[in-house]
């Protein structure tokens, strides 16, 4: 219901609050982890962190998912797969870039198949500097992105859509071919 | 008002004159035999309507029976009479194809083996039914030899020595009764019957009874069969199979009902029907070869016939003759059909044929055949074959009908596997188309078939003169 | 009407269609579709118009025309017609033999309904068996002789039956033989005959080989094959028990919780066919013995229906014949029309079609509810009847096997579904258009009744009850929309009304936002690229549970029976070697033969 | 006569939007005690229901052609359907006209529903978790149906009304047909796909089966339909064993009886719905064939067992409920 279902009783305005408050509330995760840090998932789902008391739950496939969570180095080849998933999830939909290297590389800065930044690929709303970053880390992000989100600052994929071309572009130039 | 005696007199007449046409046209020999079997069928026809009324007595030569020869021709007589000389008619247009020479002498033999199967069945006297059966076998063993090659001449010697014993034995019957009764008319002899020594009698019926039991292709008298089947000219083979064969069963109704009205005997010549079936069919089943593999059927069909005539109801020997009709017509285009198979394939083995009749012209009417044999509606095979069956209920042989239809069963399996080999897809190309003396028999034949299948009241009408028949009379 | 007319319409008029429409080349199916059109539009008006006539070809042939009569006819009319509408455009080679067949098998249906004598139904029988022996041959020659000899085989049983009957009675009426000649320790054999003959018909276990093979020929004829001929068994069995022989005759040998004893064991032959049938259709790939077996385990029920005897029991197996006449023809024209499309008939090689065929596949859904018996078809108040006549009688282990078997049909509708119409289009089918007209026709006919039995059960049910109360058996409990047993019921119209409701309620929550259509490679696969794999996930569907079935599909009937004929076969071998070839030995067996009789002759004298 | 149908049909859709709330509480409170279970917090018990709602409020929803949109259109329609032919607490809505078997063959009509939309995706994962759907209803309706099957033949009806009516008047058939009750709980686990019959959806092997391709509002009225499917499953249990919840006679006590049982009812379905919570949280999953070898075989024997009793007891010792 991207439009309001009741538009005479509920102010445009209102709907769209209420609409992220739900979307804060209900963050459901899909966790793409490319090579390293998934280690440090297991104590944020389980009973040390529990990120379940504020409704994230990973999810098994990206059409259910609002919450794409890339950890790790993204070599040119996995970010084929990071741009499928994440187009096939559906909007409002956020990112977040787990470590140091899909910020800048880390200490793959110099490698000829790894990507320096995600951000230039998929629109990134959250990172998480470190390298590993502790599970701490991990829910301080997932509370940041859901006060960015009902503040309306998370707006990734509005840029996505908007600037889809030259996302596009950029992709492509690392890609070559999109169907193989 | 035509004579009966016509009916032999005019085979035998063209078969003289044969020769002498065959002078100067080879081609007007065979165009002969077609005319002569043509106006044969048309005076059995006749003789047909006429017996319907009252049977037909025929006295040769001027002297009264029980001193002269008589025939003696009842509506069945006449019917299986005409039949036969349908069939022959048929057979005579395929006999165009046979390209074998000398033409003469086989049209000659041809047209004898007609008159004699015509003239065993019109006969009122026992000596000149073994008259007829020995012209009969005589011309059969020529023709069986005809293909002059290594097949033909074992089983024309097969034939030779079986059939030379069973006509001993067919004389050694008449011996027997003459000893005794002194006479060798048939009503004579049945008038007179209860007069003869139980165990002579005994001995003369088994005489008889095997003697042409050979004919009839009863078990184990049918040895001779696959053999000289096989050996013989496609035109023979359907000849055999629908002109002798039919006669000598005919032949047997007559001893059995006419002669000897036994009645505690019938259930021996069921058994003996059951067994030529069962063997007939198994054997058949095993057969590699179409031709044989027909002629094994065909003892399997005549041991049903056999059957039927033990059983010795109205109903079951209604549909014994029935049967008689529908084999001979059925077995005739099988046989000819299997002529064009074997000359199209250019080999006898079943599994060479593949798709070879899949020209409607030769598959349509192989397959009605082939359906009839098998008993199926609505064709002329089905209602013999029911008839026989419910006869046999009617007395209570549930254990031999069951083991019959086993066999039948198994009859099916073999012709299922025949038919699904020649009409298979895939060898379009070797398919040849038949020429009219093929398909015209087999489409005579064919719409022979499916008429009295569809619409059996004529033949039943004729056919319920069994109960006289049965009694003892024409 | 008289005799003649009704012959005429009935029997005369398709074997005269039969050889016009052998020579109309490629128009036949036109032709045999109008003259079955014809003999349809007679059927609808003698509704009502019923007596006995007696034809005279030589034998009598003794025809009545009922309201069991009619009610059959009316599925086999249908089925048909739809049939050769359907072959229309299917462009069948040799297409005159095709119609020529199928009427003259038609012609042999509609006889073996309006016969009331034996002769007339065992001629009938036999013209239609060897019409579908050749309509078998067309396609599947190799199995074509295993159709044949269980049809002979079904014929000689019946043969056997009959010939009991007329050995006491010395009549071929069926009204004559319950005249109190046949003795009453007589009767079940008689009954084991022409039960086990009419459902060698149905394919009842283990008499069922025959069914996968010749299912597989011709869709069209494949149609009728199963929708409509298939239920002569099932008319035959209804005759034979509850016509010919009777409620109170099958009462009197002694009854099991008011079933009588003769009836159950053919109940539980049924229970074991529809088992084993579903069973074996959940594992096929080909979709055409995928078919073959669910039609062997739905007319397994039938069965069921047949021997339990009460009347909500043999209402519901005439129901659920009616039923899978229509559902199954549509599932074999379904699967025709795409098999025509697309020239595939495995199920793991297609997928996706019900994208392309729309029509199709909304056809064969509804055939596929009838067939699960979802109750938006009729096909679940047939299931229905059959329970509750199986549970009010309290039989436990009848009623639990029906039930898992109608699960086992979930399974294998499924697969139909998904194998078939969803799942992935592959590339080579992405040009494939929707069935032509005359077949989408077709199917539209068959599928009607289906749905309007559904909404409307009270207009079947009276004929159904019609058929019962002639028959003197019992009669139903219904009315216009609901019909109720001793220990249940349901109404359709409430039900009809409540899902409608609900469904356009849920539309409504549904319909409040458009969605995006994507591709079908637009699909998740951990990322990746799709078209590069295989993604049909319809081979081996069923592998689990068929590793965990494998100790027991290890053993077949099928198997068996090859055995069986291996083993005659080598003795026939055996038999031959009497026909030695050498004439001394025949010399030999003549004069054997010849003091044999001789000696029995005396024997006998003596 | 038009306004009681009006009634009628108003009380219906209060019981619907009932279960449906149920349904969607129940599954809070299982996400709840789950975490519990394990040590965590968990989320708040109406933590579903937000979920719903943005799954609903998702701003964009795909969809792979038209066979897709009948998952949720049947999934949620024929959930409804089943809801209104169960009795829930002694208001026996529609169950008076149709029986038993009606309802277990309309218990077919959401699945298949959702069965033809997960097939329309073309996700291989999709079908893969179909086939384990259907094998695992194969497994658990041989000792489901067997159960109701001695349910019937013990209270000779089919109709669930008559039962709740007889099973007032007599005894529960947990307490007349323990064993059939306890083979029944069993399959109920497998019915309501929980640990550790969760085969189907399976998210670690097959990335949630048939769910794979749903998501936005597709996703959020499936969300409905296993919502009203829990209740649908808890509820039948209880009204095949547990008397529907009846403690009062409505006849006698009139309204109070329908509050008062409804919220016994409640109750009961708590319970069941518990017990398969629990021995969902402490249990691993089962392979495909282990589920169906395990079903057919214990769970199998049991129901026979109890359809002996139950015969026995209906048919020689002639108990007549």
């Amino acid at each position: 219901m991207n439009e309001n279902p009741l538009p005479s009783i509920i102010p445009d305005k209102e709907w769209k609050k209420i609409q992220r408050m739900l979307s804060k509330r209900s963050l459901w995760m899909i966790h793409f982890c490319t090579g390293c840090g998934a280690m440090e998932m297991p104590p944020v789902m389980t009973s040390r962190y529990d990120m379940e008391r504020f409704g994230i739950i990973p999810m098994a496939t990206p059409r259910q998912a609002d919450l794409l969570l890339v950890t790790g180095y993204v070599a040119t080849k996995t970010l084929k797969r990071i741009v499928r998933v994440y187009e096939q999830m559906q909007d409002p939909k956020y990112v977040i870039a787990f470590g140091s290297c899909p910020i800048n590389g880390g200490i793959y800065w110099d490698s000829y198949n790894i990507i320096k930044r995600l951000d230039k690929y998929i629109p990134v709303d959250m990172y998480i500097a470190g390298c590993m970053p502790r599970p701490e880390a991990i829910m301080d992000a997932f509370l940041k992105l859901m006060k960015d989100i009902d503040e309306g600052k998370a707006n990734g994929w509005m840029r996505y859509r908007k600037y889809y071309d030259q996302y596009r572009r950029n992709q492509m130039r690392i890609f070559k071919r999109w169907d193989e | 008002m035509i004579r009966p005696v016509l009916l032999i007199a005019l085979p035998l007449f063209f078969a003289f004159l044969s020769p002498i046409i065959g002078i100067w046209s080879k081609k007007g020999v065979r165009y002969l035999i077609i005319f002569a079997t043509a106006l044969n069928a048309t005076l059995a026809g006749i003789l047909l309507l006429e017996a319907l009324q009252k049977p037909v007595f025929d006295i040769i030569g001027g002297f009264q029976p029980p001193l002269g020869i008589v025939l003696m021709v009842g509506p069945l007589g006449a019917i299986i009479a005409f039949i036969i000389n349908l069939v022959a008619f048929a057979i005579s247009i395929y006999n165009l194809k046979v390209e074998k020479e000398p033409i003469v002498r086989y049209s000659m033999l041809y047209l004898l083996l007609v008159m004699g199967s015509t003239g065993m069945v019109l006969t009122g006297d026992l000596f000149n039914l073994f008259v007829f059966l020995e012209v009969t076998s005589i011309a059969s063993y020529g023709l069986a030899a005809y293909n002059k090659d290594k097949k033909g001449y074992l089983g024309a010697m097969k034939y030779v020595i079986i059939g030379s014993i069973g006509s001993t034995f067919v004389l050694l019957g008449i011996a027997l009764i003459y000893s005794q009764l002194r006479t060798l008319n048939m009503l004579d002899i049945a008038a007179r019957i209860g007069t003869m020594d139980p165990y002579v009698k005994i001995m003369a019926f088994t005489s008889l009874f095997l003697g042409f039991g050979v004919e009839a292709e009863m078990f184990p008298l049918n040895t001779w069969v696959p053999d000289a089947y096989d050996g013989a000219p496609h035109p023979i083979s359907a000849a055999f199979a629908s002109l002798p064969a039919k006669a000598g069963v005919f032949a047997l109704a007559r001893v059995i009902f006419t002669m000897f009205s036994f009645t505690n005997f019938l259930w021996f010549v069921v058994v003996m029907g059951l067994l030529t079936v069962f063997f007939g069919e198994i054997v058949a089943y095993t057969q590699k070869d179409l031709k044989r593999m027909l002629a094994y059927s065909s003892i399997g069909q005549m041991g049903m016939i056999i059957m039927g005539l033990g059983i010795g109801t109205t109903l079951a020997v209604e549909g014994a003759f029935y049967q008689m009709i529908a084999h001979a017509l059925g077995k005739a285009l099988l046989f000819i059909a299997a002529g064009f198979l074997i000359y199209a394939a250019r080999s006898g083995k079943i599994e060479d044929m593949k798709g070879m009749a899949r020209n409607p012209l030769i598959g349509i009417p192989l397959l009605i055949g082939a359906l009839s044999i098998m008993g199926m509606p609505p064709f002329a095979g089905f209602y013999g074959k029911f008839f026989i069956l419910m006869g046999g209920f009617s007395q209570g042989y549930y254990a031999i009908i069951a083991l019959f239809l086993a066999a039948s069963i198994v009859e099916v399996a073999y012709y299922a596997r025949f038919i699904k080999i020649v009409f298979e897809r895939g060898n379009e190309s070797k398919v040849i188309r038949p020429d009219a003396a093929t398909y015209v028999p087999l489409i005579i034949l064919a719409i022979i078939i499916v008429v009295i299948g569809v619409y059996p009241k004529p033949i039943l009408t004729v056919l319920q003169h069994v109960g006289t028949f049965i009694a003892g009379g024409a | 009407m008289d005799a003649l007319t009704l012959f005429g319409i009935f029997v005369l008029l398709p074997l005269v269609g039969a050889l016009v429409s052998y020579f109309g080349k490629k128009y036949a199916p036109i032709i045999a579709v109008i003259f079955t059109g014809i003999s349809g539009i007679f059927l609808y008006l003698w509704y009502g118009n019923f007596g006995s006539y007696t034809i005279d070809i030589g034998v009598k042939l003794n025809l009545t025309f009922d309201i069991t009569t009619w009610f059959f006819m009316l599925m086999m009319n249908t089925v048909i017609f739809s049939s050769l509408l359907f072959s229309v455009s299917s462009k069948l080679k040799r297409a005159g033999g095709f119609a020529t067949l199928m009427l003259l098998g038609f012609a042999g249906a509609n006889g073996v309904l309006l016969a009331r004598d034996f002769l007339s139904l065992y001629l009938f029988w036999e013209l239609m068996s060897w019409s579908i022996y050749l309509l078998v041959l067309r396609t599947s020659g190799e199995y074509a002789r295993r159709y044949l000899l269980f049809g002979v085989l079904s014929a000689y049983l019946l043969i056997m039956g009959i010939g009991i009957i007329y050995y006491y009675t010395g009549s071929f009426l069926y009204a004559d033989a319950l005249s109190g000649a046949i003795p009453h320790a007589i009767w079940p054999w008689i009954l084991t005959f022409l039960i086990l003959g009419f459902g060698i018909k149905m394919a009842i276990v283990p008499f069922h080989v025959w069914a996968p093979y010749a299912y597989s020929s011709e869709q069209p004829f494949v149609a009728f094959l199963s929708g409509g001929l298939s239920k002569l068994g099932a008319f035959g069995i209804f005759m034979s028990m509850y016509s010919i022989a009777g409620i109170s005759l099958l009462q009197s040998f002694g009854t099991f919780r008011g079933v009588s004893l003769m009836g159950y064991p053919f109940a539980l032959l049924g229970a074991a066919t529809a088992f084993i049938g579903t069973i074996l259709a959940i594992f096929q790939d080909d979709i055409r013995k995928l078919l073959a077996y669910s039609s062997i385990g739905q007319l397994g029920y039938v069965m069921i229906g047949l021997g339990l005897g009460t009347p909500l029991a043999i209402g519901g197996a005439m129901f659920h014949a009616f039923n899978h006449a229509f559902f199954k023809s549509l599932l074999f024209l379904g699967a025709g029309a795409v098999i025509y499309r697309t020239g595939k008939y495995k199920i793991s090689e297609m997928g996706g079609l019900g994208y392309r065929m729309p029509f199709t596949f909304m056809f064969v859904l509804f055939a596929i509810f009838a067939l699960a018996g979802i109750p938006l078809t009729s096909g679940f108040i047939s299931k229905w009847m059959l329970y509750e006549a199986a549970i009010s009688r309290k039989f436990v282990i009848v009623a639990p096997l029906m039930l898992i078997a109608s699960v086992g049909a979930y399974l294998y509708s499924y697969r139909i579904l998904y194998g078939v119409f969803l799942g992935q289009l592959k590339d080579e089918d992405k040009n494939v258009k929707e069935a032509p007209g005359p077949m989408l026709a077709a199917m539209f006919i068959l599928m009607v009744p289906l749905v309007i039995f559904s909404i409307v059960p009270g207009w079947i049910l009276g004929w159904i009850n019609k058929i019962l109360v002639e028959n003197g058996i019992g009669k139903l409990n219904y009315t216009t929309f609901s019909y109720s047993s001793a220990i249940g019921g349901a109404n359709m119209a409430v039900f009809w009304i409540a899902f409608i409701l609900l469904l356009i309620f849920a539309m409504l929550m549904f319909m409040a936002k458009k969605a995006r259509v994507v591709d079908q490679y637009d699909n998740y696969l951990a990322g990746e690229a799709p078209p590069s794999v295989a993604l049909h996930a319809a081979h081996n569907y069923y592998k689990p549970l068929r590793d965990t079935w494998a100790p027991l599909l290890k053993h077949s009937i099928d198997r068996a029976y090859e055995k069986f004929s291996k083993f005659f076969a080598g003795g026939f071998y055996e038999i031959k070697r009497i026909y030695t070839g050498n004439p001394q030995d025949y010399a030999a067996y003549l004069g054997i033969a010849f003091l044999a009789f001789l000696l029995v002759g005396w024997w006998l004298l003596w | 006569m038009v306004t009681d149908w009006l009634i009628h049909a108003g009380l219906v859709a209060l019981y619907l939007f009932l279960a449906m709330v149920i349904g969607l509480l129940f599954m809070g409170i299982a996400r709840k005690i789950t975490a519990r279970i394990q040590n965590r917090v968990g989320p708040p018990i109406y933590q579903n229901f937000l979920d719903l709602g943005k799954l609903l409020a998702k701003k964009t929803n795909i969809k792979h052609n038209w066979i897709f949109d009948f998952a949720p259109l049947f999934g949620l329609g024929g959930v409804l359907l089943i809801l209104a032919y169960l009795p829930m607490g002694g208001y026996i809505m529609l169950s008076g006209q149709g029986d038993l078997i009606l309802l277990l063959y309309i218990l077919a009509i959401p699945a298949l529903g959702f069965a033809l939309g997960s097939g329309a995706s073309g996700n291989p994962n999709a079908g893969v978790g179909v086939m384990r759907a259907l094998t695992l209803m194969l497994s658990y309706e041989m000792p489901f149906l067997i159960v109701i099957l001695s349910l019937m033949i013990f209270y000779n009806t089919a109709s669930l009304s008559v039962l709740l009516q007889k099973q007032m008047n007599y005894l529960w058939g947990i307490a007349a047909l323990p064993i059939s009750a306890l083979a029944a709980d069993i399959a109920l686990q497998g019915m309501m796909a929980e640990k550790p019959f969760d085969i189907p959806i399976a998210p670690h092997e097959i990335a949630s089966g048939p769910l794979v391709e749903f998501g936005g509002k597709y996703l959020g009225l499936l969300m409905l339909y296993s919502a009203g499917s829990i209740v649908v499953e808890t509820s039948l249990f209880v009204d095949l064993f547990l008397g529907g919840g009846i403690v009062l006679n409505p006849t006698v006590y009139g309204t109070l009886a329908y509050f008062v049982n409804y919220l016994v009812w409640l109750a009961l379905i708590f319970v069941v719905w518990m017990i398969a919570i629990f021995v969902n949280a402490v249990f691993p999953r089962f392979r495909i064939e282990q589920a169906f070898k395990f079903y057919w075989k214990w769970p199998t024997v049991i129901a026979i067992a109890g359809l002996v009793q139950a015969y026995v007891m209906s048919v020689f010792l002639g108990v007549v409920p």
